[in-house]
């Protein structure tokens, strides 16, 4: 069976790209307001998430982390609910107990969402022993950062994943950024697919703001996981726009770099492209951002209604 | 009623376990070449060899627990949890909360500690009290034969992450073991010996000092009440609250530094809870603040003996 | 006195004792970034960003401080020591006493905790107590500015590893902090407010709830005496001794679980070497045995706050 | 200067690995005898050890695990101090508060041994920046197994001496077993010095059964790492010959694979090289066997003699 998410074409991955801005954008700005707490957006990658994801089939697993806003909405998760989440309310996925860093939505098969960098990294190989164990036919998708990768936890994890052969699709979004930090002061060489090798996997490294670049690379990556039953390590090259956790000044980044990577804005790009190649019209593609504006709008409304969790939540859910 | 060493107790304990549920399963380092038995008997998937990475053995049970599976896990001594508290901590005991109960965490962690080998202070650490600060989480640490068998197999069908530790020293020492299906509850305290006069209370190898300690008192007419903890997370509180009730007076001993240790959690817990019936100050026998030596004299100098508890009963029953 | 912040607080401590003495540097994860004056005043090489990898970060710095360094580590968010725990207990708390003496580990870890930034359990859990159970580890716990300045300090100048948690509700609350050098010995708590009714003790923000609560107190006839512990290890056994002597009842307060927390190891000390002066039971108020909650409400209901204070201390001298 | 290590001959190196044999099979001994406790030996890999410590500058710095009596010895160790740690007396390196996992000697420049694997990786890093920061001329060697290059710690290690450019030469003692686990159940491919590129460090393997391979090699490395003040990797690959820890009955041992690496035991190899060369006639060698063999009982004799530490020894040492 070819799994349903093949049959996606860019514009629907433009709309869900467009969809994470707006999202983030609405948290910016509630946060500005001091209504939304701060989080970490995902501002400049959007690409690298929703060209991932989309390659996915229903029945694969997610394991994402702190800068999970991409994978959740790409994945179908329901805005209203995940805003109700960060503000940390009750309707929100994790009843308002995780708020933005950790959300998972087990519905979707987004897994064990851990904001300890690295943490998802030491999960996934567990969540893949039982799809492999068990017989079931997903494969695990492992999103971290170039900062996860500089803990000993993502050399653990991909030994073992090729010891037991385990059905991982890691996913490096390399975003220059890790926290305060470039990621030319933490390590030397710039790609993280290159540390793939000495553990006996295969690596790539694909442009991470090009969504069909992005989807066409994690298609033949999934691809070959789910047929050989072996991890592969995938690099996403992108660039985090906004700061780490907002707000942020970003005063510690260097403009020139920051205005080269604007100007490969993913989604422009991809705008760019279906409407030069006619396949969206302008007024079609301004109707589309209406779409998702109001989406959000309306998402906003319902998160702010929903409720603050009763204050015994604070003693459910601990144990089983 | 057979006799068994604690090892080939957790042993039948697995086989049992792995038998009732094929989502049981075993991995750690040697661990598949130290019970080869379960090998032979459920094959190389249900029981790993893993590489040494401590920090992947645990994330991955947490992993696999969350979906489907049911590890154990042999982390083999207490201090190499050092390497695992991220997955321990932070995945197992908290993604349960964090995701508002979307997940549970049925994984069950091994780990030796204690003195007995001479292997110093990276070996021997018992560090059971940092597990029970930590929210989410269940400890056991059994004393007997009996007790490593069926604590284990309830550990294994909570659905909870346990900690089960493995004092080193009763390791090989034979103990009856009931035949057939036998499961002994988690968080339920066992009265060892009843007493009037002072509650020992205890966990460990160190339960059976108070029980020498407590013959011993006998004969200087002091009848002491002897409780082996077994569990020390969820805490058996009805059952020391009862005995403390009863004496009026509590010691508690263990063979961790006293220093924030479980027995100063039963302390405060009595001070608050039973300070009426108290009719003397609540002692705590634990060990120094210091690491373990290896040098043999000074590792059994660590843990509170029977000497040692008979002196500190006889004064508070002065 | 100036006003600064217990972030600024914390930067001028750094500042002036990396002026003091060449051997000490900083680093962690953005470190350079977030305080840059410092890399201004004293190079790259002294205050360095790190890749991120807390276990490298905490055995680096054990590495250092054993062979002419003084570092001071900066990892963030107290969760983030699961990372760290074989290099800050196995290798710093322990190779001084297994190597018979011949290193020492002049290293402070700084960590933040505690509710007020709604970032949940990853970000948020007091694990404090976890370290005053390890041999050969300090433990610090400010309240105020001054204290932030005068116990980093004397945290830098201590030949042993020191944890210095900073409670993170309280970073950013300007409070005045005494010209000049200014240096706060380890292991002295400080009394607050003196009383004669009840003991409120504590340590971190919950120290301000103590404060609020003895106004509220007084005002209904309870003369309380509080206390900031400050040091969580050593501790001031002699000042909590001495002030329960005086007024016989004892309230230990922290935001950090109550089971097992720091509050029990007091507790436990004070039903054994206190007893005879003990008019009711010892309570301890502390966060819930859960992880902390990212929505505000919860979060903010975790920790005990003065409303709770006040109603047990009333209870307790009814 | 040329280090004065740089001027030793086959003859010396072969004199302190039977030694380190001598002293091993004492302990073997007295573990079966119930004297001495059991102990992790390195028999079989003497000439890894020896070799690397003879190309090691006297101000050079050495951090080891538990498999560490050729380094010890090497370095020049008395073997009667030695086994007083082993047996937990007052007269041990360390007090006996260490025991025979994780003895330091600062004295010899033996630093902060730790036994947790991947403990010594960890520590690395710090001595080499006091080195560097300090302007001391020492570069540190750490020594560690190919299960320890299975910890994360491995990879922030390198990884971090790589970007602070740290002059540390990593040892791996590929001894094909990590405790009762062949290296080819945790990891794939046979090379852990495959592991520094994705670093920007370079790597090697030697023979580590021909001690003058291992010491040319060595001799190599340290000269780099010492020129460039930046880390290297090199494998010795050996073999375990005895099992993980006394008393152990290496039924878990492929027999074919213990017989081939015996027959390549570095010791025989040594002693056969220098006696067909005419460089150490086989009655001197004999001697030399004589010498060691009585070296080692007059140090159990010492060793022996030695109290046990007082009991208020329990608590002292412990903070500075
Ligand atoms: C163990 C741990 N250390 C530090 C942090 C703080 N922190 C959160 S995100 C982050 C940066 C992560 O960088 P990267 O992995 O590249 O992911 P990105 O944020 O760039 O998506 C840091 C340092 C953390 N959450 N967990
Ligand atoms: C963190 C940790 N995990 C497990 C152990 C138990 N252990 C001691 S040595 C050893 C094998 C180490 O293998 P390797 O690194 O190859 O060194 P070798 O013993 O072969 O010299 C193990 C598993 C330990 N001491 N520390
Ligand atoms: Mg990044
Ligand atoms: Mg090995």
């Amino acid at each position: 069976m070819k799994p349903k998410s093949q049959i996606v074409d860019e514009t629907t991955l433009l709309e869900q790209m467009l969809l994470v801005r707006a999202y983030e954008e609405a948290i910016v700005a509630g946060s500005v307001a001091g209504k939304v707490p701060g989080t970490c957006t995902s501002v400049g990658q959007e690409a690298a998430g929703v060209g991932v994801v989309s390659a996915l089939a229903g029945d694969d697993l997610i394991l994402t982390n702190h800068r999970s806003a991409a994978h959740l909405l790409a994945r179908g998760a329901d805005p209203g609910r995940l805003l109700a989440e960060v503000m940390g309310r009750r309707d929100g996925y994790c009843k308002g107990k995780s708020g933005s860093l950790h959300i998972s939505v087990r519905e979707l098969g987004v897994m064990l969402t851990s904001t300890i960098v690295g943490g998802e990294l030491s999960l996934a190989t567990g969540v893949a022993l039982s799809q492999k164990m068990l017989g079931r036919p997903g494969i695990v998708a492992c999103f971290f950062g170039d900062g996860a990768a500089c803990e000993g936890v993502f050399h653990e994890s991909l030994n073992l994943a090729s010891v037991w052969q385990l059905p991982i699709l890691y996913i490096c979004e390399n975003n220059q950024w890790q926290a305060f930090v470039h990621r030319r002061e933490t390590m030397k060489g710039e790609h993280i697919s290159e540390r793939a090798a000495p553990y006996g996997i295969d690596g790539a490294t694909v442009d991470g703001n090009d969504v069909l670049a992005v989807r066409s690379a994690a298609l033949a990556a999934a691809e070959g996981v789910r047929s050989s039953g072996r991890p592969f390590l995938l690099e996403t090259w992108t660039y985090r726009s906004r700061g780490h956790f907002e707000p942020d000044d970003q005063a510690y980044v260097d403009p020139a770099e920051h205005a080269a990577w604007l100007a490969r804005d993913p989604i422009a790009r991809s705008r760019q492209r279906l409407v030069d190649s006619g396949r969206l019209p302008p007024e079609e593609a301004a109707a589309l951002e209406r779409r998702v504006r109001e989406r959000i709008v309306a998402a906003l409304a319902f998160a702010d209604a929903s409720p603050f969790p009763a204050l015994d939540e604070m003693t459910t859910d601990v144990y089983a | 009623m057979p006799t068994l060493t604690p090892f080939e107790a957790i042993g039948a304990a697995l086989a049992e376990e792995m038998r009732r549920d094929p989502t049981v399963l075993v991995f750690g380092e040697g661990v598949a070449t130290k019970r080869h038995d379960l090998v032979d008997e459920f094959g190389p998937a249900r029981v790993r060899n893993t590489p040494l990475a401590e920090g992947i053995i645990a994330g991955t049970a947490a992993g696999a627990a969350a979906t489907g599976l049911r590890p154990v896990i042999d982390l083999l001594f207490a201090p190499f949890l050092c390497y695992a508290m991220d997955e321990l901590v932070n995945s197992a005991g908290k993604l349960r909360f964090i995701s508002g109960g979307q997940f549970a965490f049925p994984l069950v962690t091994l780990a030796m500690t204690g003195g007995g080998w001479g292997v110093g202070a990276q070996h021997n650490h018992n560090n059971e009290a940092w597990f029970v600060h930590s929210p989410g989480l269940k400890v056991l640490m059994p004393s007997s034969a009996a007790d490593f068998k069926g604590l284990l197999k309830s550990a294994i069908r909570d659905d909870n992450p346990v900690l089960f530790f493995i004092d080193l020293a009763l390791l090989h020492q034979p103990g009856e073991v009931p035949d057939g299906e036998h499961v002994v509850p988690l968080g339920k305290a066992k009265v060892l010996r009843p007493g009037s006069d002072v509650t020992l209370l205890s966990y460990g190898k160190t339960v059976h000092a108070c029980l020498a300690a407590a013959e011993q008192l006998a004969a200087a007419g002091i009848v002491a009440e002897v409780i082996d903890l077994r569990s020390l997370k969820p805490l058996d509180e009805a059952a020391f609250l009862t005995s403390v009730h009863k004496t009026g007076r509590l010691l508690v001993v263990h063979e961790a530094a006293r220093i924030a240790g479980v027995g100063a959690e039963i302390a405060a817990q009595v001070a608050e809870r039973a300070f009426a019936s108290l009719r003397a100050p609540i002692v705590r026998l634990g060990g120094p603040d210091a690491p373990a030596a290896a040098s043999h004299p000074l590792e059994q100098a660590f843990a509170p003996d029977a000497a040692a508890i008979v002196a500190a009963a006889r004064s508070l029953c002065r």
